[in-house]
């Protein structure tokens, strides 16, 4: 379950339906990591561009490394500008057992930070001003140069 | 023709061009000027998948896409 | 913040009073950790007996190890019967950054699991049995052999 | 007079015994047949502080308490 919503996410509601979907799965353990807009930096929030294709093929590939492990993944994010103090960002892991969530919510969330097609702008002053200090180049990156 | 797309905050248009590889678009991104500071820093997928070799065939109706930095959540 | 409840947790309301309650601290990251009862075993549920001030003073100690890494903790579980599929146990962390997060949750769950003083009973045919087998000797156990 | 509390699982009333460290202690539960199942496996507090040394002094009116393996969760 992949979920692109415009703006900040209802995070209540999100989490209601991800616990409710599952309540009769079986599964143990449910962590949730929910990102939320900082206030810092003078900004007045932040704002996404999503290239869903290679998204969608990246959240199928971890489908699978959860399925290997009985595990189920969620995830849901924000397109477009996010005011400060709304949250942008859910994953979340269900599996049996709480050692499995553990480690794969921490794991899916590092790798989603690096690799995930999603860029990152400041909205500061009117302007929207593209991220790259806190960027990451998604491995194998340079090919062309 | 290969369609080639600069995804995120690359300002540019895409690009139809006739060529036949990787290594053929490196060297004409290689000569565009605004392109060179992303030309370090951006992954390269074909048809929606990674790529990481400039050997890599391409042919009619292909889609090279161009990914700087990432910084999800 | 730790709060024991009667029988199982809902799960929705605590995770939105807490999201809530923390919209304007400013932290970057919330990861939720939600334990349910599993069917398993053929057990109708689990039942919890607690010793509510130790588990408090335990509490408070992860509340100050929190505080050194500028993040807070919240912590809520059932007391008495829980059914299967409903949940027993939330433990949350609240931080500006996601590595603290994702870090403190782990080792806050499993310390949870090691030395809060909870006692897990099988509910079976009608019996409430002591779930030795996959309970834990805390730390230091033995002194009186 | 100490209190001794028997938590959790552990099927016994608490006792009120005339004893000044928990060494005295540990030689009246060793002597108490159904215990014998739980002094391995039990931690000890006092006034609810987990002690870790038999030497512990035991004042009128403290509370110890011993604590089976645990489960939460």
């Amino acid at each position: 379950m992949l979920k692109i919503y415009n703006g900040g996410l209802n995070v209540a509601d999100i989490l209601k339906a991800w616990y409710e979907e599952e309540s009769l799965s079986n599964y143990g353990a449910f962590i949730p990591f929910i990102g939320t807009i900082r206030d810092e930096d003078g900004i007045d929030g932040l704002s996404f561009d999503i290239y869903e294709p290679i998204l969608e093929k990246w959240f199928k590939e971890w489908q699978e490394k959860a399925k290997a492990k009985n595990a189920i993944i969620k995830m849901a994010h924000s397109r477009g500008d996010v005011l400060l103090h709304q949250s942008s960002y859910i994953a979340a892991v269900f599996s049996p057992k709480r050692r499995v969530a553990l480690e794969f919510i921490d794991e899916f969330v590092e790798d989603f930070k690096a690799s995930a097609p999603i860029w990152k702008y400041d909205l500061k002053n009117g302007q929207r001003i593209y991220a790259l200090d806190r960027s990451t180049a998604i491995k194998g990156s340079g090919l062309l140069a | 023709m290969i369609r080639v797309e600069f995804l995120g905050p690359i300002q540019k248009d895409a690009l139809e061009l006739e060529i036949n590889n990787l290594s053929e678009l490196a060297t004409i991104l290689q000569e565009t000027p605004e392109m060179r500071e992303w030309l370090e820093n951006s992954a390269i997928a074909v048809n929606d998948t990674l790529v990481s070799t400039l050997d890599f065939p391409l042919k009619d109706g292909d889609k090279v896409s161009m990914l700087p930095p990432v910084c999800g959540g």
